[in-house]
């Protein structure tokens, strides 16, 4: 019989190596179970990943001037941006052909808008040349270096050229650059002028505020989790409404209630000031800010924090407690020794989840933040609905996107995603 | 969907959209039988055509968008340009739409339909014996303690920051295109940082007014005219160094050429001189054509006269602020990101 | 009440009742008192209140009436963790986030011992159980068997006067067990600790105890003794539930002395010791354990009671053989017989003579 | 003899301990009137006093503690007004019941009798902590009841709502939800979106999860991660990447697009709660079945969905709320045709702050109740039934 | 590879193999058949590989090598529902959502049976487990026997000619799985259906069988009715596995015929019956079950081979006693004793003599 060697893959019966026989024995569960699975991926895949792709890859993409001035682009590969010297006649020929082609399908005022993201002012050179080229005539204006100067001063500048042919390429790693406070220079990658420096700072502010949230998610959940854990379950059930009650609320009028609640003519402003703890003339600023963003968030994610935490402590036993108490532990060391640490799986379960969440909130921050409370997502709904920079914000997505990913697998690898319960 | 008799107008919302729905889209069913749907995404128009666009899907039939927008869109190639004089009604005497209008056709895609201007409202129950009467009150915190409300993006607050810190009129535009002006405009605002409470949405300082938790506040006209004349709370306006702006109709391009011609159609129906003045009956914003002012009657529920409460009265428009929108397509990007940055400092 | 406030008692019940909802008593006056280094054990089916009792003892359930008293003392009013007891839980309760050696020194920390004291009490303590190697896993890394031992060595690593275990062996299979119930009365033994030990295996309370309570229905039914509860039970739901019995139903003809004629349903005229009946005419239920029956005519014992019997099956088993007989108009009649060399194997069908001794033929009550 | 010592306590401590609670008490009223030092001796000397008097006279608590409410609701009255009795009936009810669950010891009946005064103080801080955390988590409910009942067309208490002056409140937002076309196309729109979406998202996330939970499934975490994802992806990424890609395949403004994107967002919560359900489903039930004969989808429709079926209901119902109460993404996706309740909402809270949005808050809190409700007698029956099978 | 591919077999197992992770076999090469009308049991250790060798039989798991036959036939292709076997879970698996006619009634429906047929079925089925009764409650409402009953009257409902049982009666204690021992047997012999049941309790095996496999490591150790495989051991591991058992170590010195003389470790020599050790100079296990062992000098069988003892340690048990022994050099030698009315009880330190038949006492391998 050759059952294990010892050397070599481990054998079945026939000779063929277990695995294989294994696999083949397997085959049809899998299949069976993939076909399960197949609609439901097939759909996310369509409907969700394909669509978060397709916004990401606009933060790299960038045919716009290769497809706006194909000549143009051509004409100066030659053109070294360091000589000191504007393009020569030909550069101008082709971008005037270029230009032509453009106006015509008033696609050159896009490639404006474009490039006016990286030098102010490309957009008006653009959109004001365009009027006038329209009455060109190619075939007889030439020579264009002159006329295009004449144009417009605009054209006689380094910058503008340089600018031109940094973005030239079919891809671009500018927008990048740029959402980490960079740009493209002219010796590769550069900081960006102090004034204009904002990514970074929202970056670590959203990841500060989502860590204070996220602690004070804990610092509440725990006693809540804690004594839903251990009542009664008729008892534990009703007050598991109360949790449940505001999750269900639109985060809309929660968010405006914190509002009424938060405001210097507030309702605890209100209460305080009757009760004389704070004085009519300065009463306490808990809104627009910082404060007011953790206070509304912290109570819109609170659930998401205490549903996992009771339900990791619904399964620790009592009898643990009884046994350190029968080993002569008082109440406190009882808890803190036995009890606590058996709970941290599911402080971990409920951190990890609010903090993805918070990290990615825009709505709530927008309007309770004020300046200081705002997090990176209200900056790319900003550059979505009213830049229109997409670029941008598919750049600051993707690395909002790898942040939460990195601590999805954390989170996976930690505590496991099958081990999340919700209610 | 039948698009036979279907069109969707795109509008902002809240009283305005109900001041169209009764001036302008009820008329126009009850005429025509085309069934108007109303869609709210005035604020995100510019970003919804530019994406219908690359799609090649466009859904809506006829936009509303302030002129700012128009012109982005009409450089982006997203409006369709529009001849004022062969495409729109001329005024009940005869004048052309193109002179009837006059200067307010700032965009060969954009039909005007009100003028606005964004202003100040206050608090008189908190300002005490002194009501401002200037602009350059909102950067005094002594005489006017308590926080301001400004709207949230560098347009505007710019100006006005240069024109309370001594910059002339004509001279703003011309200052704030250097890194120094901009650095001046910013550190006068500086000056009221603390105080400021940034608004983004149109609602919220009529709500902070009312509420008292401003002294002062920027927002457009209309909605102080609502807070103080429609609510009667103790909100005064403040005629001074107001801007300019205009609000109209852009159609988009790319429509098939029935629904374009039926777009069309309505926006000759709307735009004429007496539309105009009928919108006014329900919101105080003054109509685009000179044609139509002497036609503002009273409100619609109130019966009071509309005319002094309009921003194009006399008496209100004795010193306003002419907006520059070829600066602001140019300096949008750079300013607001470095408006941001400050904010976020 | 008998023997409460017994001097030298170490543990005393006095009384004791408890109840959870106000309504239904789950512990009826309940008296006990155990000597220091008494192994006793509580023996009942499911529900009838062991665990409860041991729960008011470490101080986890407070007594709705009566008095708890450890060395003397009312503990009423002292907390758990005060009272010095040693416990083991049913599911072992190790502390699964910390390793073996940890879950140790934990009764020794939370006392503030030194360090070096505790590290030598601990590797004492895990010797003691054959544990020496495994101080560094945790408690998810052993076998059944071995956490059971872990979990013997933590009760008993702070020296505790008295050990408390709740059905401690009830996880582990048949081999294990047994083993495991040598090494536990041995280690008890030997430390001369007082065990009060719960379980609702009959066979591991008789191997196991200095004496065992029977309970049942929230009280002590009877108090002795292994051999005796086994051979001398005081009522009928002790016979039954002790070991396996033949039970005959009958009638007391009449009481003499040590001896009782009893009628059976069938009219059967049989001798039985009286236990729990007193007077002619009352119903009986007359209990034979199986293995005190003989069919063998050799051996059959001087003085032995016979009777008819038919064999219905016979039953493979094998260290012993299980006959199933019928006697007396019953047909659940069963004979344990050792599979001895010479032993004979009934055949179904056999007609044969059964017959014990009349001491060994118990009249309980109906 | 009684275990639980439950015997009256002395006067002196009563009358100490209500003393501190009036202390406290006072320290409010005191300052709201102008000396804090001055209410916190008043308030302490108050209930000092009436804890001696009442504790010396238990046997009669109920006439005592009604008297106790009249008595405060009087003072109140002629103090502050109609809001100043009900604080008053109020404080009357805390004080009367507090110093008689002082003196007859009831607060300490149902603890251990070893717990030092410490540990028993320390109980029920704890618990009151625990009420101010639930507090916390329904404030905002709180606030917005009372305020959608208001007369102003802002978010403010006004003096006269305070005042409990009945002008001060009125159902205008009410009918104004239930009159206004707006209001009334969002709703139906939400509930044109909302089932259809967790319709989908729950059959295909519950074949999803039963397949999920077979035992032999290649890459399971790629595919668990790639099923999770709409759930931790930013809600802005999803919204602008379906934005774009639906409006290039033509599924912008549609109400498909709508409820595709729906349902996407549910389906997380059906993934997560159905296979924490089938965690605990036994196996043996399909195999039962099978071995007597049954195909697989008579299995799964009269043993394993039955059974399951509270896990798939609740993810269903998180389904639901995720798309009734979804924004971003309908603001996106969406066109005038699919505008929702949270859009119209947004709209509001944009363009024109009306309570009406406070009224449709309250009424959806309302049902939210009713669905829990529902939910927990779901649970309660699944126990039951999962109870059954020993092991 | 003996007895497989039989012509009447109507279950066959031929060289089966199983791995779940593609690393380790858990079945090894299995062989078997069995005829129509047996009750087969499959005991052997936790984690042996018994459920699984079910599994596959039933269809829940694929065989990673080999054939499985029945009546004849491969099943390895047909699909669980369509094998027609019927199936008793461990924890029964009823439905918890029925009711209990319902529950008996699903293999019917799924059957498409008429409504009445089903009802008279049923009714039958729930009648021979005496459950009459029950019809219209639910599982939670029964206690752990009924539901076991009812689990057997589902798996027999639809006539299965072959029944699966995986230690069906695991969770039920001691009294109750006695009592359902008995009924399954009975039941099964009385509608002569092929029954393969598995379980870990020897007993168990024993009482219940008409043959016993006995598997370890995958493999079947023996295959053997329950007298030859108490009394005739193949093989160390089923020596010890089956029964209790005293072992004691060893040297062959020769083997004559029938009889091996060993030489112990202390160097006592004794004869033992030779069952897999082949030549003089091999290590051996001499096993000798401590009911075979007397020490009783009446009662010595004749031929009897005797050592001398000394009595460590007597353990009551109730219906026996077990007296610890010190033997050749072991202190873990039992003596099993049946507590008969004349039996003596040794004491410890006592010294005796303890004998037993050469053909009882078994050389196994070492
Ligand atoms: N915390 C509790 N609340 C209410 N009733 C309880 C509680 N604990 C036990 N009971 C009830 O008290 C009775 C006795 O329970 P106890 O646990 O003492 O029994 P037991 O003898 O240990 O049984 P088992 O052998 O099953 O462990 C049972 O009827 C049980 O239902
Ligand atoms: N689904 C599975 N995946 C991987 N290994 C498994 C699986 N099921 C069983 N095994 C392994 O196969 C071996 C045999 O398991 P099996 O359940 O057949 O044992 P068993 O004899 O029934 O034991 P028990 O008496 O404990 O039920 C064990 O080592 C077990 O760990
Ligand atoms: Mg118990
Ligand atoms: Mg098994």
């Amino acid at each position: 019989m050759s059952d294990t060697t010892d050397t070599g893959p481990v054998l079945a019966a026939d000779g063929t190596p277990l695995k294989r026989s294994l696999a083949r024995a397997l085959r049809r569960q899998k299949i069976r179970a993939l076909m399960l699975v197949a609609p439901l991926l097939l759909f996310v895949l369509l409907t969700f990943i394909m669509p978060i792709g397709d916004m990401l890859f606009r933060s790299v993409e960038n045919n716009i001037v290769k497809d706006t001035l194909p000549k143009t682009v051509v004409a100066l590969r030659d053109w070294d941006p360091d000589s000191g010297e504007i393009p020569d006649e030909a550069v101008f020929a082709a971008l005037a052909e270029d230009l032509k082609v453009a106006v015509e399908s008033k696609t050159h005022t896009r490639l404006g808008t474009r490039l006016n993201y990286e030098l102010t002012g490309i957009s008006s050179l653009f959109r004001k040349s365009g009027r006038k080229i329209k009455k060109w005539d190619l075939a007889q204006d030439g020579p264009f270096q002159a006329k295009f100067i004449d144009l417009n001063d605009g054209w006689g500048e380094i910058a503008t050229w340089r600018t031109i042919k940094t973005y030239s390429p079919k891809y671009t790693n500018g927008y990048f650059l740029n959402s980490i406070d960079m740009q493209k220079g002219t010796n590769g990658a550069e900081a960006r002028p102090e004034n204009q420096q904002i990514y970074i700072t929202l970056f670590k502010r959203t990841m500060f505020m989502s860590m204070v949230i996220t602690i004070s998610c804990i610092v509440l959940a725990y006693p809540v989790a804690w004594i839903l854990a251990n009542l009664p379950a008729r008892t534990s059930n009703l007050l598991m409404i109360l949790v449940l009650l505001p999750f269900w609320t639109s985060l809309l009028v929660r968010t405006s209630a914190w509002k009424v609640m938060l405001q210097q003519q507030g309702v605890i402003n209100e209460t305080l000031v009757w009760l004389g703890l704070v004085s009519d003339t300065d009463r306490l600023v808990m809104i627009n800010n910082q404060f007011g963003t953790i206070v509304a968030m912290t109570h819109i994610l609170l659930p998401f924090m205490i549903l996992p935490m009771y339900s990791v402590m619904q399964t620790i036993q009592p009898t643990y407690l009884r046994a350190a108490k029968s080993l002569g532990a008082t109440n406190w060391t009882a808890f803190w020794r036995v009890y606590f640490p058996q709970s941290i799986p599911g402080i971990g379960a409920g951190s990890i989840l609010v903090f993805i969440l918070s990290i990615g909130y825009y709505i709530t921050p927008e309007l309770v933040g004020g300046t200081k409370g705002v997090f990176i997502s209200n900056r790319i709904a900003f550059h979505i609905s009213s830049s229109l920079n997409w670029g941008l914000a598919a750049a600051l997505g993707a690395i909002l996107l790898a942040v939460v990913l990195i601590l999805y697998w954390a989170y996976d690898k930690i505590v496991g995603i099958d081990n999340v319960k919700l209610g | 969907q039948d698009m036979a008799d279907e069109m969707t107008i795109v509008s902002w919302g809240g009283a305005y959209s109900k001041s169209q729905k009764n001036a302008y889209h009820d008329p126009y069913s009850a005429n025509t039988g085309v069934k108007i749907i109303n869609d709210e995404s005035s604020a995100e128009a510019v970003a919804k055509l530019r994406a219908m666009n690359e799609a090649g899907n466009v859904t809506w039939d006829v936009v509303d968008v302030v002129a700012a927008d128009a012109m982005r869109l009409c450089d982006e190639g997203l409006a369709m340009e529009i001849d004022p004089d062969t495409q729109l009604a001329a005024a009940p005497d005869g004048t052309p739409a193109s002179e009837d209008f006059g200067d307010l056709l700032v965009s060969e895609c954009f039909i005007p339909q009100i003028v606005y201007s964004t202003t100040f409202g206050y608090r008189t129950d908190l300002v005490g014996d002194t009501p401002p009467t200037s602009i350059c009150a909102i950067f005094d915190t002594e005489a006017y303690p308590g926080k301001r409300s400004l709207e949230k993006r560098p347009i505007n607050n710019m100006e006005w920051a240069l024109l309370c810190d001594g910059v002339a009129k004509e001279d703003v535009y011309d200052v704030l295109e250097t890194d120094e002006g901009q650095e001046q405009a910013l550190a006068k605002l500086d000056t009221i940082k603390d105080d400021v409470i940034w608004w983004s949405a149109g609602a919220d300082t009529p709500q902070l007014l009312a509420d008292g938790e401003v002294v002062m506040g920027s927002t457009y006209n209309g909605r102080l005219f609502s807070v103080i004349v429609e609510q009667n709370q103790p909100v005064a306006m403040l005629w001074d160094a107001q801007v300019y702006d205009l609000d109209g109709w852009i159609i988009p391009a790319g429509l098939s050429p029935e629904r374009q011609a039926r777009a069309l159609d309505y926006i000759m129906f709307a735009t004429d001189t007496q539309r105009l003045a009928d919108q006014a009956k329900w919101i105080s914003y003054g109509p685009a054509r000179a044609s139509s002012a002497p036609l503002v009657g009273k409100h619609a529920d109130l019966g009071i006269d509309m005319a002094p409460h309009m921003p194009t009265d006399p008496n209100n428009a004795k010193n306003t602020f002419l907006y520059n929108y070829e600066f602001w397509a140019d300096y949008r990007d750079d300013i607001d990101g470095k408006f941001q940055a400050w904010l976020a400092k | 009440m008998a023997d409460v406030s017994n001097l030298d008692a170490f543990v005393e019940f006095e009384r004791v009742q408890k109840s959870y909802d106000g309504e239904n008593l789950v512990v009826k006056d309940l008296n006990l008192s155990m000597p220091k280094g008494e192994f006793l054990t509580m023996l009942g089916p499911s529900g009838s209140g062991k665990t409860t009792c041991l729960m008011m003892l470490a101080g986890f359930e407070t007594a709705t009436h009566g008095d708890i008293r450890l060395g003397g003392t009312s503990i009423n009013n002292i907390p758990p963790h005060k009272r010095g007891i040693g416990m083991v839980f049913q599911n072992y309760a190790l502390f699964p986030h910390m390793t073996i050696a940890e879950n140790l020194s934990f009764p020794l920390e939370v006392r503030k011992m030194g360090k070096s004291d505790r590290e030598a009490k601990v590797m004492r303590a895990l010797d003691m159980v054959e544990m020496g190697a495994f101080g560094g896993r945790r408690p998810a890394q052993l076998s059944g068997g071995q956490q059971q031992r872990i979990a013997l060595a933590r009760a008993l690593v702070f020296e505790p006067e008295l050990v408390l275990m709740d059905e401690p062996l009830g996880a582990l299979d048949k081999q294990l067990r047994e083993k495991m119930q040598f090494e536990i009365t041995h280690l008890a033994h030997r430390l001369g600790i007082t065990v009060v030990y719960v379980t609702h295996d009959q066979t591991e309370a008789l191997t196991m105890s200095d004496r065992v309570a029977v309970f049942d229905d929230g009280r002590i039914q009877q108090l002795d003794p292994p051999d005796r509860l086994y051979e001398a039970p005081q009522n009928s739901f002790v016979a039954q539930f002790i070991g396996e019995n033949n039970t005959l139903e009958g009638v007391i003809k009449e009481i003499k002395g040590e001896t009782a004629l009893v009628q059976l349903d069938n009219g059967d005229l049989i001798d039985a010791k009286p236990v729990n009946v007193s007077k002619a005419g009352e119903r009986t239920r007359v209990s034979i354990r199986p293995e005190r029956v003989e069919y063998n005519k050799d051996r059959m014992p001087e003085g032995a009671h016979t009777l008819k019997a038919e064999v219905m099956e016979f039953i493979y088993m094998g260290d012993i053989f299980r006959t199933r007989l019928r006697v007396a108009g019953t047909e659940d009649f069963f004979v344990k017989t050792r599979n001895a060399p010479d032993q004979v194997r009934l055949k179904p069908g056999q007609q044969i003579e059964i017959g014990w001794l009349a001491e060994d033929c118990h009249a309980l009550d109906a | 003899m009684a275990l639980t010592p439950v015997e009256n306590q002395t006067p002196g401590f009563v009358a100490a301990v209500a003393a501190s609670s009036g202390a406290f008490f006072g320290l409010f009223v005191g300052t709201s009137q102008g000396s804090g030092l001055l209410g916190i001796l008043v308030g302490a000397a108050i209930m000092a006093a009436l804890g001696f008097a009442l504790s010396s006279m238990l046997d009669k608590e109920k006439p005592f503690r009604w008297a106790l409410i009249a008595a405060f609701a009087v003072v109140g009255y002629v103090l502050g007004g109609l809001p100043a009795a009900v604080l008053g009936v109020l404080f009357g009810w805390f004080s009367g019941w507090f110093i008689f669950w002082l003196a007859t010891s009831r607060y300490r009946a149902h603890l251990a009798p070893y717990l030092t005064p410490g540990q028993v103080l320390w109980h029920y801080t704890f618990r009151v902590i625990c009420g101010v955390i639930f507090t916390f988590l329904i404030t905002p409910i709180l606030v917005v009841m009372p305020l959608s009942f208001n007369a102003q067309d802002f978010f403010t208490f006004t003096p006269e709502m305070l005042r409990f002056d009945p002008a001060g409140y009125s159902l205008k937002h009410y009918q104004d939800f239930l009159g206004n076309q707006d209001w009334q196309n969002a709703l139906w729109n939400s509930i044109r979106i909302a089932p259809m979406a967790t319709v989908l998202s729950v059959s295909f996330g519950t074949l999803a999860a039963i397949g999920l939970s077979q035992p032999h499934v290649p890459f399971r975490r790629a595919i668990m991660a790639i099923l999770i994802s709409p759930m931790i992806v930013p809600l802005i990424i999803s919204a602008a990447g379906m934005y774009f890609f639906y409006s290039r395949i033509g599924l912008q403004g549609t109400y498909m697009g709508v409820v595709l994107a729906h349902a996407v967002l549910g389906i997380p919560f059906v993934i997560i709660t159905v296979t924490a359900t089938l965690v605990g489903f036994d196996r043996s039930l399909t195999r039962a079945a099978a071995n007597m004969g049954a195909d697989p989808v008579t299995t799964f429709f009269r043993v394993q969905m039955p059974l399951i079926l509270p896990g798939v209901v609740s993810g269903g119902l998180f389904a639901f709320i995720t798309s009734f109460d979804e924004v971003v993404v309908v603001l996106f996706v969406g066109s005038a045709g699919q505008k929702t309740l949270p859009w119209q909402m947004f709209i509001g809270l944009r363009e024109q702050i009306s309570p009406t949005i406070l009224a449709v808050a309250t009424i959806l809190v309302g049902i939210s109740v009713l669905l829990l409700a529902t939910l927990e007698m779901l649970r309660r029956r699944s126990e039951r039934l999962r109870g059954m099978s020993p092991g």
